[in-house]
């Protein structure tokens, strides 16, 4: 019965990648995609690795379509001729041939079996009972580490892209949220609810699927709706506030590494301070990666020119 | 135990400093300056270490191979890190005066030392997957670089250089998913140790995946508008350092992680590759009107140089002499290429300064006013032509030496070809920079002059000096690399 | 077949109906000529195919956690569905006015 | 592996082909910057699959994906606003070998990866 509902699934997961990449519309195309990172996520969850299908479905799905929305905005604002699919062969069979070597070695290889054992036996010692959180902020660290740093480093790409009148311009699009209407309504209701589901995702992380980038995804979502509906300032690149909030998450997770060497090893965090050292080090991770993909969202400074 | 703390400092410093650097704004170029001398001092510490005790390992977090990562500064790496240390150091001496504005200056110090704590990182990750993210750090600060250029062509270059990159690191992951699923593992030595039917179509897409983001022709097409739209002293970091650390990686996979893998037809077709990337690379530089133009195709070129080693220290040849000869001499161009293209970008930084152009007719009888840069762009010039006394000359020797011994001549003379277009692409600059007619210039300070002049000098040094470089390489390098049997 | 508990049947018959709800929605969505009268069908049927999907599947699940949690993504999908009907039709009307 | 894993791997790699085939073949930049999250939300799925047993997905890879779709965001953050900024000074969203009028006279040499 459940190979029946799996079948269903791939089919609308091929169908919706499809209708995405050979969309007519930019607009369609971009609203399937989002369709598909939902579909993606309940992969996820038949597959029993909840993190990933939330992780999926917030990041993946989500922020990910709410940038293409963006970008489908600005390339029409900008005029950008939309032209049809164009077929091909050379890229077609070059794309089958990767992709069928992959699920044919992907198929025919015995497994290694990976990393069960050695992840359940170091579980204990991790500070956290969630596998995946231990993984991530236990034993590779050093790679949660840098990928706090990728995200900065996207933001200061981004930003790369303005202009220099425009530095001191605050982010973001041009507002058009009328004051005390619905959008208004609408971001005064949620984010308490949704600083609440955030902050519960982050502090289940360690023993539930939950953790940093999820909950610091859903606190993005939250502060992007106030600040669209202009109930928060649009921040400008050169505020030190903002600054310091992106700055805190990577900074404490230096610090708490770089701590570990008077331990013994670097990024070493002992087994009875693991979970205090892992939960400051999360906390202030959710912060820096809330203000961080929210900003990434709003973009390079704009000037105010009316729409 | 020093080991591990100078490791650290190289690893967490320039990720500190990054963050400093983004909330100081205009004192950004201090913090960058006490993060470089903090990261010699290391570096020093490093190379002694690395002579007395052999490479030094550290297991991040205590846990080791297979669940934690492990990190390993073995010769190749201490000489990578040296070379990133000296040349970031000359890039912040000229970029001082460069990055004037709030925009320019508060991306560029962030981003140029997130881009030199990626390359340490990548130099000495065991773990395939920590090379990846540690890819992705190296290619965004990259691509926010030439992002910053003012040129007309600078957007599109940016862009085109994203999307070859995006490609570039997902074939490479598909890879690594594929590894994973074979070996249980993803640390180099663990893979080495095992083998797995999934090998082979693996290494291809890792391969295909690094040659695209080393540029290697036929992937090349993003690198010359990027690095010739990219402000010059970004350029010189672009060019020097930021290809050299997928081709570290493929070194590694090629020669560490999967040997067994490497039949002598794909070594051929690497060396093919990398012959093809020499011919183009000088074909088109010497068709280009632009001095940065110029150099951003020289360096497609220098990159070919690096993969003619592959059939001389894999297949038939592994194990012996030569090929460690080979190894050796390809690392050691790598290092004096680094040195001397950065080099060549710093003094056209200064003298796009100076004159606000960087075409060949405006740099006309540019050496009466500015001698000490033009001479110090001869002399990295003769290093990149490969002419004693230079690393360049050490390195195209050993090679073709190691290629007779070895019985393929082929790629040496593959080598000489390359030496000469290197001859013909510099001759049209040089020419133009000693010609007769006084240009009028904007007086340069003499001090700035002398930073491309020191690291042209380093990389004429390396060829003189050249022990103490192969000293290094071979203290901690992997069997094949000493010519001793696999 | 065994008789199956209560609880399950009524699962089965509420989620049923509630993709029956789902089925008008998107018939609406398809058949109606202009934006309003589909944002209509749209809100309408799915917040009620929603309710009695939620409803079907309360009855399944074992703590009150799960319950709360269930009638938490009820209330926001009806919240966030009702807002947003109401910024898509506002959005329309400002299109119509500017096309003429 | 039991029915539904090998239907599972089976589908990423369809949605890896179908990815890439969007990605080298289509012109419109932001067709490709969504086939790049296809190729790498199928990627992500192949090593979440490939890493199943029992219950559930072996840890490391689960942490893993999580790490890469994060990543991936971020370089599509960067690409899309590239390509907004790209429209906005040319008023094109394709890249100029890419365009079909430039490709007939020019004959297309060395060809694109």
């Amino acid at each position: 019965m459940t190979v029946l509902f799996d079948l269903v699934l791939c089919a609308l997961m091929l169908l919706a990648a499809l209708a995405a990449i050979g969309g007519r519309g930019l607009f369609r195309a971009t609203v399937f995609f989002v369709a598909y990172g939902i579909t993606v996520a309940l992969a996820w969850v038949r597959l029993g690795a909840i993190d990933v299908a939330l992780a999926e479905a917030a990041i993946g799905a989500g922020l990910t379509g709410l940038l293409l929305l963006g970008a489908v905005a600005r390339l029409r604002r900008a005029g950008a001729p939309e032209f049809p699919v164009r077929a091909g062969l050379v890229p077609a069979l070059a794309a089958a041939g990767v992709a069928g070597a992959t699920g044919w070695v992907a198929l025919r290889v015995p497994g290694a079996g990976g990393l069960w054992t050695e992840a359940g036996e170091a579980l204990p010692l991790s500070g956290v009972e969630n596998p995946v959180t231990a993984v991530l902020l236990n034993f590779r660290a050093w790679d949660t580490l840098l990928e706090s740093i990728v995200l900065l480093a996207a933001l200061l790409a981004v930003w790369a892209l303005a202009r220099e009148e425009e530095w001191e311009a605050p982010v973001g699009p041009p507002l058009h949220a009328r004051p005390g209407g619905v959008l208004e309504g609408m971001a005064r209701l949620l984010p308490p609810v949704g600083i609440v589901v955030g902050v519960f995702l982050v502090w289940a992380g360690a023993s539930q699927p939950g953790g940093a980038f999820q909950g610091g995804t859903v606190l993005a979502a939250v502060g992007l709706i106030a600040a669209l509906a202009g109930l928060v300032a649009l921040p400008r690149p050169d505020s030190g506030s903002w600054r310091t909030a992106l700055a805190a998450g990577p900074a404490v997770f230096l610090l708490v590494g770089a701590s570990g060497l008077a331990l013994g090893g670097l990024l070493l965090f002992p087994p009875d301070w693991a979970k205090a050292m892992i939960l400051t080090v999360e906390v202030f991770l959710t912060l820096s990666i809330a203000a961080t993909l929210a900003l990434l969202v709003l973009g390079p400074p704009q000037p105010r020119r009316m729409p | 135990m020093t080991g591990e703390v100078a490791l650290a400092v190289l690893l967490l410093g320039p990720l500190l400093a990054a963050l400093g650097c983004l909330l100081a704004g205009r004192q950004g170029s201090t913090v960058a300056l006490l993060a470089l001398i903090a990261g010699a001092a290391a570096v020093v510490v490093l190379w002694d270490g690395m002579l007395r005790t052999g490479p030094i390992e550290v297991r991040l977090g205590g846990w080791g191979a297979p669940l934690g990562i492990v990190l390993r500064a073995d010769g190749l790496a201490v000489g990578f890190l040296a070379a990133a240390v000296v040349v970031m150091g000359a890039v912040w001496a000229v970029a001082r005066h460069d990055f004037a504005t709030p925009r320019a200056r508060d991306v560029f110090w962030p981003s140029s030392m997130l881009l030199w704590g990626a390359l340490n990182a990548i130099m000495v990750s065991r773990d395939l997957f920590n090379l990846y993210v540690g890819l992705e750090l190296l290619t965004l600060t990259a691509v926010a670089m030439v992002a910053l250029g003012r040129g007309p062509g600078a957007i599109e270059a940016a862009l085109r250089y994203v999307l070859y990159a995006l490609m570039g690191s997902l074939v490479y992951l598909l890879g690594v998913v594929l590894v994973y699923h074979g070996h249980g593992t993803l640390d180099l030595d663990r893979i080495a140790a095992g083998r797995s039917g999934a090998d082979a179509l693996a290494l291809g897409l890792m391969t295909a995946g690094l040659a695209i983001k080393t540029a290697l022709f036929p992937f090349h097409a993003w690198l010359p508008p990027a690095h010739a739209g990219a402000p010059s002293p970004a350029s010189a970091l672009l060019s020097a350092l930021v290809p050299k650390a997928g081709f570290v990686m493929l070194v590694r996979l090629w020669f560490e992680a999967m040997p067994d893998a490497t039949p002598p037809a794909a070594l051929a077709v690497m060396a093919a590759l990398g012959a093809g990337a020499i011919l183009h690379g000088g074909l088109m530089a010497l068709r280009q009107e632009r001095l940065k133009q110029i150099l951003a195709y020289s360096t497609v070129a220098q990159l070919g140089y690096l993969f003619v080693m592959f059939p001389l220290v894999g297949g038939a040849g592994a194990g012996t002499a030569g090929a460690a000869e080979a190894w050796a001499g390809t690392q050691i161009g790598a290092f004096s290429h680094a040195l001397a293209k950065a080099a060549v970008f710093l003094c056209a930084a200064l003298w796009i300064r100076a004159i606000g152009s960087d075409r060949l007719a405006d740099l006309a009888g540019l050496a009466r006013a500015m001698p000490l840069s033009c001479f110090a762009f001869g002399m990295a010039a003769v290093s990149l032509m490969g002419l004693p006394p230079s690393g360049g000359f050490i390195a195209k020797y050993l090679v073709m030496r190691a290629s007779f011994e070895l019985g393929l001549p082929g790629w040496g003379l593959v080598l000489a070809a390359g030496g000469l277009l290197a001859a013909a692409y510099f001759y049209r600059p040089l020419a133009a920079l000693f010609a007769r007619e006084p240009p009028r210039v904007q007086r340069t300070p003499r001090l700035l002059e002398a930073v491309p002049l020191a690291l042209a000098l380093a990389a004429a040094a390396l060829g003189v000096l050249s022990q103490p470089a192969y000293d290094l390489l071979q203290a901690g390098a992997p069997a094949y690399a000493r010519g001793i049997g696999p | 077949m065994s008789a199956i508990a209560l609880p399950d049947v009524l699962t089965i018959v509420l989620t049923g109906l509630g993709l029956l709800f789902f089925l008008a929605g998107t018939v609406g969505l398809l058949r109606f000529p202009d934006t309003f009268s589909r944002l209509h069908a749209l809100t309408k049927a799915d917040n009620v195919g929603l309710g009695l999907v939620a409803l079907g599947v309360a009855l399944q699940a074992e703590t009150w956690g799960q319950l709360a949690r269930i009638a938490l993504v009820w209330v926001l999908a009806l919240v966030a569905a009702g807002l947003v009907a109401q910024l898509v039709a506002r959005a329309a009307l400002v299109d119509r006015r500017l096309r003429g | 592996m039991t029915g539904s894993v090998v239907l599972f791997v089976v589908t990423a790699s369809a949605l890896i082909g179908i990815g890439l085939w969007g990605f080298l073949v289509q012109a419109h930049l932001l067709r490709r910057v969504l086939a790049f999250n296809v190729v790498g939300s199928g990627l992500f799925l192949l090593f979440g699959a490939l890493g199943w047993r029992g219950g559930g997905v072996d840890p490391v890879p689960q942490a893993l994906v999580i790490t890469g779709i994060v990543v991936a965001l971020a370089a599509t953050a960067v690409a899309l606003w590239l390509v907004g900024r790209f429209a906005e000074e040319t008023g094109r969203a394709d890249l100029p070998e890419d365009r079909r009028e430039d490709r007939q006279e020019k004959s297309s040499a060395g060809g694109r990866p």
